[in-house]
């Protein structure tokens, strides 16, 4: 499959930067017209993909970073992938069930999967404890 | 994110409007937290039909001001959610613990 | 100087993608709340640094990278940084005259660092022939 | 970026809106100068009113259709133009090339 664009994009864990990583992807989104909803499920899934890295992976740590990669293809997807090296998942398909989080007194619903699942056509989660983890997900646009 | 707080008989109105994300979350938290302590209210209701984004940071907050007021033996309203943000609290179950208003 | 945020990015020498640098730069300067007059002296710069990379360093070429990296330093400057690894430019001092363009053709104006230069507070090009281009431009923002 | 194009007796308006940038110059360049080649009017009246951003590559633009104008014995009026926009075409010197209407 041919990417048509792509931004490569490397930014500090601050939770200031979860607005930011949402405006650089509905910003490349755009470029091919998607619908209001499309924009909304992209925004939200990658709002919660940082979070995650800057909540759980750093754990608030100074000094970390997020690695986001986004790219357009010719069939009108949209693929974005959100990499940190921060603490890693042991058990991924535990960390992917509905309401289960290692963060409750953050007051982390254990919702952040599930959303991305839920907003995306594909989740892909690989993670290796110590290492960090790199979430993928897809989405179909156009109407 | 802007938040405005009114006090409305013994019930208090936390009005939300912009996006909730995490960066916003903490901050919304401590307010209404510091209001609940003080005014020790007998209902909080959560307006969010002023909220153009929601992540499931706002989910967490929703359910963190049910348990702020469960202490206190207080109940939690969610009014005005739409789109994305209704999508998400219906997914989420939120709705066992609070109640919804309908307008 | 402590950088208080950055972003550092890469993406493909296409036009399309000088609208995108453009929300880029403004996403990151709004989090200091600038003027709406210094939010746009960045973005008509950066469009024109970016736009030369596209126009100039790779004239036209499929395959080239730009890479963009910004900056929010403690004292509330913003600095921006535009690099391509294109043709680069000979002679410097000259490139910079007013009205100095090498692609009248394509109804380039040769204003592009004049405003770059008007627009923000600090501009530096540093270029080796065959090597590539890198502007970089420093605002000061705030009230 | 929009563009729209007016005749009006024998001058051709283009009323542009949105953003100028290389990118939709590119676009600008051959729609309008299809219209002179096809209506050779005595006058081009660009209206930038509605321009929420320019750079260099407007300016581009503006002076190209001067050439064009020029080849077929016509003016090139631009009006409308605010903030930044405006200064651009000032420190560039355009306007000893083309009239700027004031209203
Ligand atoms: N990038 C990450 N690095 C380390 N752990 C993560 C990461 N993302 C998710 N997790 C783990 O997976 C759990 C579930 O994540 P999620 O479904 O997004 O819910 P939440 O963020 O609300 O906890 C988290 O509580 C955390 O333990
Ligand atoms: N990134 C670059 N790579 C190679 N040459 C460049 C680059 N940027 C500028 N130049 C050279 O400098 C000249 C002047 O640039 P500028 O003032 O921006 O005007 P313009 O883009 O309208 O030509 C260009 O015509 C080109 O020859």
């Amino acid at each position: 499959m041919k990417t048509v664009n792509f931004v490569r994009m490397t930014l500090p864990a601050k939770s200031v930067n979860e607005a930011y990583a949402r405006v650089a992807a509905a910003a490349l989104a755009s470029q091919v017209d998607p619908t209001i909803e499309q924009m909304a499920d992209i925004k939200t899934a990658v709002s919660e993909a940082v979070t995650n890295a800057i909540v759980h992976a750093y754990r608030g740590q100074e000094g970390g970073l997020v690695y986001i990669t986004m790219r357009l293809m010719e069939d009108g997807s949209f693929i974005v992938s959100v990499r940190d090296r921060g603490c890693g998942i042991g058990d991924v398909r535990q960390a992917r069930e509905p309401c289960f989080t290692t963060a409750p007194s953050e007051e982390r619903s254990g919702m952040g999967f599930s959303i991305m699942e839920a907003f995306m056509d594909k989740l892909q989660v690989r993670s290796a404890p110590g290492r960090g983890t790199t979430v993928t997900m897809t989405k179909r646009l156009g109407r | 994110m802007n938040l405005k707080l009114l006090e409305e008989e013994n019930v208090l109105h936390a009005v939300i409007t912009g996006e909730i994300d995490h960066h916003n979350a903490v901050v919304l938290r401590e307010k209404v937290d510091r209001q609940i302590a003080a005014m020790r209210p007998a209902g909080l209701v959560i307006d969010l039909s002023g909220v153009t984004f929601m992540d499931s940071s706002g989910l967490g907050f929703v359910m963190g001001r049910y348990r702020s007021m469960a202490g206190i033996g207080g109940q939690v309203t969610v009014k005005g959610a739409t789109g994305r943000v209704e999508t998400i609290l219906q997914m989420s179950g939120a709705y066992r613990y609070v109640k919804l208003l309908d307008e």
